[in-house]
Formats: C-alpha cells, structure tokens, sequence
C-alpha cells in the first residue's frame, strides 16, 4: 500500500532549505551555523526562513572564521548535537582543514568509538557563475583523499533533499557540496516532508549501450546535452550521476562499464589527481571491468591550473563540445 | 579594560576639535583629501551602475568608507606596500593603481589585479584575513634588506575573527616588523553586527594581546586617519614596530551587489549617518568653514567623471581575455600537464581532431 | 597596558601569603593535593624510565608541572569535561582517567585516547591549540543542554601562537560559553622561548581581546591554581562565561624524550626552581609547616608506586593490539573500500591467495 | 674534461642540511624559518649548525603557528627572498593549508607573474618511526591535486641534495617531503657542494623486464626488498624511483611501462585518489602505454583509514610481502 506523498516542483536550493527545516523539525538536536546564515538566510538564501523558525539557538550566526565554525561544531557534536555547518563558499574551507583532516574524521577511530562526529559540512561549490576571484573551486578530491568523511554532491533537487537528510542522519561526518550553478537551474518534483536518498549510490540517468559517462553535480547537464547531441549520431550513452564520490558506487560503475567496454568520466576539479583519476584506477582494480574495456577511459576535466577569474571561466570548464568530443572519439575507437 | 577612546581632528560639522594638527592641515593637503574622496566615491558609484547594467560582475562598493582609505592611502609614501581587499579600490586609486585595472578586477580579468609598474599593490585580499600574513612577510623582507619601505594592510571587522589575524598581529609583533594593520570596521560582516563578531567592546583593545600600540580612529574624519596612519608610519621607518589601527566607519550600500542589506539591518540609518558623519560632506564643510574652498573644485566631480568614463571606454574596448592567462602563468615554465591541455583545449577550439 | 599580578597563595617556603583561603584549605583537600602530585610525579618518573627501557614510545614527561595539572583537575566536577593535551597526565590522572589507558597511549595503542565509561576527557590533542575549539563546542553543548556541566581545556604557551587559540576565546565570548582555558605557560614551546613566542609579558592579557576575564597564577602553586580554577568554573556554571588562566611554570625535563634540552637552554636553571619553586616540594612545606603532615604520607609513595607498578604490567600483559582498531573504527559502518583493503590484509595474512 | 668532485658517504638528513648549507652560503636571499629551526637545529637536527653559520636573520625560529610561517614565507618570497620553511611534521601542515591552496600556488597566476612565490616548504613524512599520533601522515595527493605547486620526494641522500637545490632554485613553489624512515636508514656517497638533481625526473634503480613498480620516499627499500625476492623466482622487475610526483615522469613512466606491460604502483598514502589512482589514470591516458598493458595495474598502498597509533603502523604500511605478493600475481596473470 502506498501512500500518495506530495510533491511540487521546487529548486534545488529550496530543496535544500526544506531538508534543512524537515530535520530542524523532527530532531531537536539538528543545528544549523555559519556565516550569515541566521538574521540573512545565507547568502544564497539556503537557510532562508529557519532563524524566524527556530530561533537563535539553532540556527547560529558564528564569527567569521571557518576553523571555528568547524572546530566547535566538532565539540558540538561529540556532546549531542547534529550541526550542520555552512562553509559560504567551498574556496573558504581551507581554513578549516586542520580541524576536518585532523579531527572531525579521525575522533571515533582515536577513541574507539567513544567520542563520535556526526556533522555535515555544507558548502556551495564550482564556476559557472561569474562570481568573484577564489569563489569557483571544486577541489572535491582533496576530501575522497581523505578517511573517515563521505562525499555527496547532488545534481537535482530530489537528490539533494534525500541525500541532505541521509547526510544529516548519517553517524559519521559528511561533506554535502551544492552545485552553485544548478541552484536556480530549473525545478524538479519534489515530496514533501522526509524522505532519503542512500549515500554511496550512483544513479542512471539515461540508459544505453555504447559508452559509459560518469559525472556529478553541476557537470551532469553539460554531459546530458553532450550524450543527446550524439544521440543524433546514433550514439547511445549511458550517462550515470555518481551523486556520492566517496564512497563511490562501485558496481554500478562496474556493470555499466561492462556493458558499454567504454567510459568517459567528467568532472570541473582539476585533472591531476582529481576524481576522474580514482574512477579510472577503480575501473582497473575490478578485473571484469578492465578486461572488458575496449578503450582507454577519456578523462574531461577542469585543467590543472587555479579556477580562473570569471572572464575566462568558461574556457576553463568542461564544455559540451569536448564532452561530444569524446563520445565521438570512443565510438570511432 | 583598557580603554581607547576615538581620535578625532574634525567632527561632523567640519569643525576642527583638535588643534594639534593645524599647522600641519595645508591647503593642499585638505584639498587633495577631499577630491580623491570625491573621486573614489564617484567611482565607486559608478561601478555599481555598471554592474546594474551587467557591464562588470558583482561588485563590492565602499561608499562611506572613504574618508578610512584616502586618509590611509595618503599617509603612506609612494614606495610602501599596499595589502588591499575587495572593498579598498578608494585606498588603491588613491595610492596609485589604475583606474583601467580595478575596473577590468571586477569585470573577470586578471589584468585587474596587476598595478602600474612600480607599484607595490598586492591584488584584493578575498580569503579574509589570509593578507595580514603575507603584508607582515613583505615588510619583514624590506626591514631585511635595511630599507626604511614599511606596508600597510586593510582588512574588515569580520577579519578580526580569524586566526591569521592573530598570527599576523604576533609574528608583526615578535619580530617588530613595519607594518600597519589598518582595520575598517564598518560595522558588519556581511550581515552580521560587530557585536556579534566579537564580544570586545573595540578592536584597538586587541592590540593589547601583542603588546601593540592600538589605535581608535573616527574613519569617516580623513584628517584623523591621515594622522593616525601617518604617525604610526612614522613609527614603523624608525624601527618602532607595528601598530594596529582601528578606523570606526560605515558602509551605506549593500555588502555587495547580489546582498540586500534591508534583510540584517534598519536601512534608515544610513541616512542619519550621511547627514551628520558622512566623510565627504564632512570635509566640504570644513573647508567652507575654515576658507579652503575654491568653487573649481565644485567643477572637479565633472573632471573626475570624465577621468572615470574615459577608464570605463578603455575598459570596454579591451579585447575579449587572453586565453594564455589561464594557461601561462601557473608556473615560470608550464609542466607537460598545462602544455598538454592547453594544446588540448585549442585542438578543441580549431575544431580539428 | 593592563597588568596581571601573579597570584599566589602558598610560597616557595610553603608559606601562607594570601589568608583569604585559610578556612577553605581544609587538612583533607591539602592532603589530596599533595598526594595527587606526588603520585603525578612517580607516574611521570616511571613512564620516562618505561621509555627508555623501550618499553613505551616517544614520552611527554611534565615534572614541574604537577601543580598546575593537579590543581586544575582537582578543581573541577566529576562529571565536566576536560580536555587534555599530550602533557596532561597529571591532569587526566587526576580527574580520574586509567592508570592503564594511558601507559597503553604511549605504547601506541588506541585504547590509550579511551577514558573509563561514563568520564568526560577527550583524547590528548595532539596538533597544537585545535583543541580550544573542541572543548568550546563541547561546553556550548552543555550550556544548550542547559545543564551545568563546563569544560576546562588545556594548552601551552607554544599554543597561543595558533589561531585557533583565538578562534576558540573569540568564539567562547560571543556565546558566553562555560569553559575554562587554562594556560601552562612552562616557559618553552619545544626550544622556543616564551618571549620569542609573543611580544607580550603575559598570556593573560590576551583575554583583553575578547572583554574576557584573565588570570595570571604561580602554576607551581598547586591552592592559587586550584582557587583560581574554582573560581573561574564557579563562574561558568553561574552562566557569566569564559577565563583565561594562565599558569606560569616550568617543566624540569626536556619536551619529549626525544628532545636534548641542553640545546636551547641552561640547565643548571632547573636546579635553582627545584629548591625554591617545586610544586611538590612546596606543599610538603606547607603541610609540615601548618601541621598537615603526617608520617603515612612518607608512605604514601610506596602505595603509589605499587599501584603504578601494577598498572604497567596490566600494560604489559595485554594482548597485541587488535587489527580490528585499524578498520573498523572510521566509521559506524565500514565502506566497501576498507572492507575491501580489510579482507586483502587478512588475506595476505593468512598467506592465501 | 671531468673535474674530480670530493664525495664522501651521509646520510639523507645530512644530505638535507648540506643543501640548505650550500644554498645559504651562494644566495644571500636564502632563508630559513620554522619552528625550533634556529638554536635547537630542528627536532631531526635538519638545519643543525646553521643558525651558528648563518645567525638568527637567516635562520629563524617562529612563533607556532603555521598559517604564520607560510603567509609571512609568502610575504618574503615575493619581495625579494627565497623562504625555505620548515614544517615540523608532514601532518601539522594543515592549518597552513588555506595559505598553500590560496596563496602560496596562485599568486603568480593571479598577478599575471608580476608577483611571484619562489619558496620551498620541506616537511618531514610518513610512518615506520614509531612516532607520537598523527605525526605520520602521507597526504602528498593532496598536494598534486592543487595547482601551482610542485611536490618532491626524495628516496636517497643523493637525490635529496641534489633535488632540494633544484627546489631551492625553482622559481615556484615546491613541496619538499622527507622520508623520516630514511633520514638516517644509511649513508651513500654524496658530492661536496653545488649540484642539482632536475625536478620532474624519475630514475630506474633497478632495470627489468618483466614488471614495472613505480614507487617513491620512504617506500623504495621495501619495493627494492620485494623486487629481490621476486628475482629469486626469475621474475625481472623494473624499479623506478618517481622522485617528483607532480609534474610526473610521464616518458619514464610510459616507455617501461610499453616495455613490460605490466604495472605495481606502491606508496603508503591512502588508496582512494592517492597517486596511484593519478598514475594509473596517465598510464590509460598514453594510448601506447595501455595498449601494451597485459594485466590490470596493480595498487599497493595504504589503506583507507587514518595513519593509525604505532602499535599499528605495521599492519598500516604497504609491507615486502604486499609488493611481493603483486608482482608474483601479475608473473602469474
Ligand atoms: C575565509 C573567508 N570566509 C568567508 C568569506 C566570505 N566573505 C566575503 S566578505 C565577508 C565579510 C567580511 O567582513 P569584514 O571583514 O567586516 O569586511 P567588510 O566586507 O565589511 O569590508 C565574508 C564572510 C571569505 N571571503 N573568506
Ligand atoms: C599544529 C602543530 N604544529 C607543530 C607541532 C609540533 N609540536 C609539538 S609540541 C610543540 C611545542 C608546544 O609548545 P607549548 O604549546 O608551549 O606546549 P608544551 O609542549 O610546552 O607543553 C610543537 C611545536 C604540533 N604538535 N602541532
Ligand atoms: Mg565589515
Ligand atoms: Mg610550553
């Protein structure tokens, strides 16, 4: 028996907001601090309407200071509470990487599970949007490096609602990465009230044949544009959203790959090291898949150069055109 | 609690309340305070009009604050350091940059974060609080090399919150680097009050955790930055040390121009500010008061608006950027990575395979 | 600049010099701090010769230092939190952490971060000052709880230079949360002395930055630590904030057993602060002097000894540590990649391929 | 015409100071900060007797902060010195971070080269040492990932003079990591004063034919032990010493790899975007080099979870048996 859940169409920063206040609501422990985010609503407006709603105890105007935030969010939740800390920008969480690489993912293995950091850190993330210098990173490989933190980036606002609330709940730090770009990119059916979407499962989002494409976040519309243009040339993608980068979604990747023996992955964050590296890697590790390529994984990626100035941002990210690009190289191949 | 009561050398009504500087206030000293804040105002407000009309990107507008960075800028010598953030292009055109430049900063170009040859201007601090660090490494390098060059460095109330403030203030401290840290406090961080940001009543006390000299200056009185800053430049070329400096001012407009002040704050202030503290009127006042004025400079904003467009036109005719910006200058000589996908990308662009 | 006399309470000749705690210092309390110290000290002693029978790691020895640990611990509610650093056995052992636990910490076993059931002591904090924050949050937690329980954090001199020593007293003054950050300034971070550290005289000054109270106290004085950390968590349960302590000292020994004093400072100083400072020394002058002493207490340090002895041989009859630590720890459930990586070690293990 | 150069045998920490030594004395704008560098000569005694040559201007102690001595090295670099700044431990960098990924590796760039950072942070690395806690790591993926720095990781007193004058003398930054397992595992003989090893270059230090293991620091003895044993069987593996690890020795890399066909990569960071995944992903992307490859590329490295407490260290560090166990899989494949 199912019961009819309803849904209306929303953004993906509403999306967010509304899983923000669904927690808010049933767990009186969930907290929500940052810069900006009580009196203002964020600066993206993401926690909108929840000062008025919870009040100053919950929903925390911090200093201005990144270490602090995530610091004493730690204390916070090793003592009860479920902070849910907004870094304004994903470039300004440097700062406080002592205290995640150090300390929020290392507390229950050091004690054994007596002291524990249930946390999310919440950042927007990625370029695309003409804003000022330093504000357009996607180093999100600095943090799948790292142990003991879980990676989610959604693409959509569905995704991000259910997965914001499985983050939430999760028992263990999580780094929730909000495509900037996608924000206000168009509205989605979404439920109502709670609902989750699992941590570490990646999703197909068009079926097909020939070549796989893996990618997340704000990269999933310029490769489903890609994939569609090739569509037109009878070239059939398979075109998945990895939605959680750690842990990555194994054999969904894997039976994809054996599928289509052909794999294109895109991410904005630069090549080097980024993720397109350990997807490749992981395809390698899984002998099946390996030996079922039939050509060598393309990556599309930033360039190993700083985000750049917003003039120039656009040469900088992956474009449909090198995303078909590739497509068409692997169906030649 | 130590207490830092706020320096001033004019008030409201432009009258002078503190004789000591008098001699020192010459005619052209007063009249070149009050036309680049006329300038910097100017073009402050014609940097919003042009991110209105999407001709520049977000913008950060420091109207109100000018009296803070022309008085500062004025008080340093040519060959000095000059940290800025996002908000000082009021100290930095007036310590030399270029009009072009700032303008091409906010329009997405790196050319706008280099300055005029010479020039010792870092491009605008955006991380907060990360330039007090590298101001104190570039004035500790000129006490190494024996010159009396010093450097000052901008930063906001919400600066104060982070650790390299700290860090900043004891590594100036222990090592008696010359260096000025020049705080605008301005009231907010974006949406959040100084009373929130900190629970110190000032920001000058906290020069105490450093055995500093701390300093509470009236920003929007040109004269009393000019002084402050002067003095404590004076200070730092004699070896003296660094002095933190607390200029207590107020930013009309919104934090930037995506941010939309009437959400944190009772706008209405603003308006009682601009009647009684506001830094140009201020100043106006004064020289009508103390027979400074000279009608062309009621004719100056006409220059200064020429001067501004003009910049405007070059900026706008410039070619669209340069794509070896993005590739070129990472390294001195590019690693086999760059050099590959740079030829990648315009493979891509030629269209050949 | 505000000054922070050093208080005291019981001089280097065990004398009474501040009579206002007279009726406080009961036989009972007297006699536990002492005892405290003197089993800190022997604990302190052993680990070193553990150390180099190599039969622990690297040790971080704190004699010297007994006084302010002890004080500071004993001042405190059973059931408030505390958190430590590396040097803080004195502390821990104190407040009621495992004799066993953390000579198994320097056997490089994880059970040594794990302090009894149902006590509040974080695990040592290793990255110097992060833990300022730690324990601001965790008091923070408490106050929303609305419960009564505080946090005492500790934390060297060396440790005033990061900033996250001020993110942490920034962000307890905003909230006005109840911790306590209590300084042992033992006169080097490592080789580092304190006056190469800051540019100030004290580390007590520096709550002038955030409008907090600080305190400056003979940290070798085990009654002026304990009073003034009394006082201080009187405060915090009463709801009125944050203190900062700072308890000058000294540590006797070198930083770690890796380290060669004799590098960076005279030796010979240690000597001179033994016959006229030591903490431990100091109190049983004070106890014999007022009446306190009793032969048992000669004793005391047979008992001692027995039990630290019976401690390092439950240590040393556990079992190898548990493989299990390594895995299945980092998260509540382990991902597939360290179920994997897991399962391949086992395998290797057991030579199966 | 060769002129004779005096050799005599040190070791790598030696090797380290000699460079420092070397370098303080041709270039007056040379410096050294950090903490306990000066009068104590460093915990491992890397710049033991230069603050006696080259007093406290040059050689200088810093408060503990070390957000502070990379944003003040910053400061200097590009006003004129050259900043060797020491990090006392690989895994006390972090609170730097923000510094390293903001500043330290895009100020040229964002400059347009008017200003720029040449300076070298050197920091010790890695476990086996029985260390105090999280005084181990070996997160240098982090650092290849970023742009605008270079990362260097000597294995030999040898390399370690020549590579860190190569540093020293890089107009850039670069990271310079010091296997502390091998800052006194032995004594190789090393040329008096000025000469340089080029960064970007990797060694062959054993030739074969059968395997290729691509490794680097602390790791090399370990793989040149397996590597021996392996040889016992008849299996003739190819070692090579990477020694930069951003940029990589692409053409190294590709032509033993064309001539083996088969790949063991070994490091002790973590497995999950380490630089495994990143040469694993290049040796795909050489279309020569994975056309040629017989068997998938095998991973030898640390594993997922934090750089645990000593007692386990061991069970942590990719072992003999592990890179043995690898080759024999992939003589086997
Ligand atoms: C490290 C870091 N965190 C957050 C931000 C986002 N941010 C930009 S300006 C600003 C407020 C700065 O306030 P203040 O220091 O008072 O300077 P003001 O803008 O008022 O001039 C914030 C939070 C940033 N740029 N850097
Ligand atoms: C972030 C960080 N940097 C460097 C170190 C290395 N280190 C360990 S103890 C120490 C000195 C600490 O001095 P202080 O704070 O005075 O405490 P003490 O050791 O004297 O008790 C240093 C530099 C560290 N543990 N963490
Ligand atoms: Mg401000
Ligand atoms: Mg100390």
């Amino acid at each position: 028996m199912k019961t009819a859940v309803k849904t209306r169409e929303i953004t993906l920063i509403q999306a967010i907001t509304e899983a923000m206040d669904t927690m808010l609501e049933r767990d009186p422990s969930v907290l929500v601090l940052g810069e900006d985010v009580g009196v203002n609503g964020g600066v993206f407006r993401a926690t909108d309407g929840l000062y008025e709603k919870y009040g100053e105890d919950r929903i925390i105007d911090t200093p201005l200071a990144e270490s602090g935030i995530i610091g004493t969010s730690i204390g916070l939740a090793m003592n009860g509470f479920k902070p849910i800390a907004e870094i304004q920008f994903f470039g300004f969480i440097y700062p406080a990487f002592n205290q995640i690489v150090t300390h929020a993912t290392r507390i229950r293995g050091r004690t054994l599970g007596r002291f524990t950091v249930p946390m999310v850190i919440r950042a927007p993330y990625g370029a695309g949007v003409r804003a000022p210098e330093i504000h357009s990173d996607s180093m999100e490989a600095l943090f799948t490096h790292m142990p003991g933190i879980k990676v989610v980036v959604p693409s959509n606002p569905y995704d991000a609602k259910g997965l914001l609330i499985a983050s939430i709940e999760d028992p263990d730090p999580v780094l929730f990465l909000e495509p900037m770009k996608l924000y206000r990119a168009g509205r989605k059916e979404v439920p109502e009230g709670y609902y989750k979407v699992p941590i570490g499962k990646a999703a197909i989002v068009k079926e097909g044949t020939d070549i796989t494409i893996l990618s997340y976040g704000a990269m999933m519309p310029i490769v489903l544009k890609a994939a569609e243009k090739a569509e037109k040339d009878g070239i059939r993608s398979e075109v998945i959203d990895l939605r959680t980068l750690f842990p990555l979604d194994r054999e969904l990747i894997q039976s994809s790959v054996e599928k289509t023996g052909k794999v294109i992955i895109v991410h904005e964050g630069h090549r080097t090291n980024g993720l397109a590296a350990e997807i490749t890697a992981l395809i390698n590790d899984t002998e099946t898949a390996f030996l079922s390529l039939k050509a060598p994984i393309q990556r599309v990626t930033g360039f190993d150069v700083p985000v750049p100035m917003f003039s120039l941002e656009e040469a900088y990210l992956p474009s449909i055109e090198a995303v078909y690009d590739k497509i068409r190289f692997l169906a030649e191949y | 609690m130590t207490d830092y009561p706020m320096r001033q050398i004019i008030d409201g009504d432009g009258a002078l309340v503190d004789d000591r500087y008098k001699d020192q206030l010459t005619p052209e000293l007063v009249v070149e305070m009050y036309k680049k804040m006329v300038f910097a105002r100017l073009f402050d407000r014609k940097c919003v009009n042009l991110q209105r009309q999407g001709r520049i990107g977000t913008y950060v507008p420091f109207e109100g604050q000018e009296a803070s960075q022309v008085g500062s800028a004025l008080a340093m010598r040519e060959d000095d350091w000059m940290f800025p953030t996002y908000r000082d292009h009021g100290a930095t055109l007036t310590f030399g940059h270029s009009l072009k430049n700032i303008l091409m900063y906010w329009n997405g170009r790196y050319e706008g974060a280099v300055p005029p040859e010479g020039k010792r201007i870092f491009p605008p601090a955006v991380p907060i609080a990360s330039q007090l660090l590298h101001a104190t490494g570039a004035a500790w390098a000129e006490k190494k090399k024996g010159t009396d060059r010093i450097a000052i460095v901008y930063f906001g109330d919400g600066a104060t919150s982070e650790g390299d403030f700290h860090e900043g203030l004891n590594f100036a401290s222990v090592f008696q680097i010359p260096v000025i840290f020049f705080n605008q406090n301005n009231g907010y961080a974006i949406s959040v009050p100084t009373t929130r940001q900190m629970h110190s009543r000032t920001i000058a006390q906290k020069a105490v955790a450093y055995d500093m000299e701390g300093i509470r200056v009236d920003g929007n009185d040109v004269c009393a930055v000019y002084f402050a800053v002067k003095e404590a430049a004076e200070k730092a070329r004699r070896g003296e040390g660094p002095t933190l400096i607390e200029a207590v001012t107020w930013r009309y407009g919104a934090h930037t121009t995506s941010d939309d002040p009437s959400k944190y704050r009772d706008q209405s202030e603003n308006e009682l500010r601009r009647k009684t503290a506001d830094p140009v009127g201020r100043m106006e006042k004064f020289l009508k008061r103390y027979g400074y004025w000279d009608e062309h400079l009621k004719a100056y904003e006409t220059e200064a608006t020429a001067e501004i467009e003009t910049a405007v036109k070059a900026m706008e005719s410039e070619p669209a950027a340069d794509i070896s910006h993005l590739f070129d200058y990472v390294f001195a000589a590019s690693p086999w990575p760059i050099e590959d996908q740079k030829a990648d990308y315009h493979r891509l662009k030629g269209g050949v395979r």
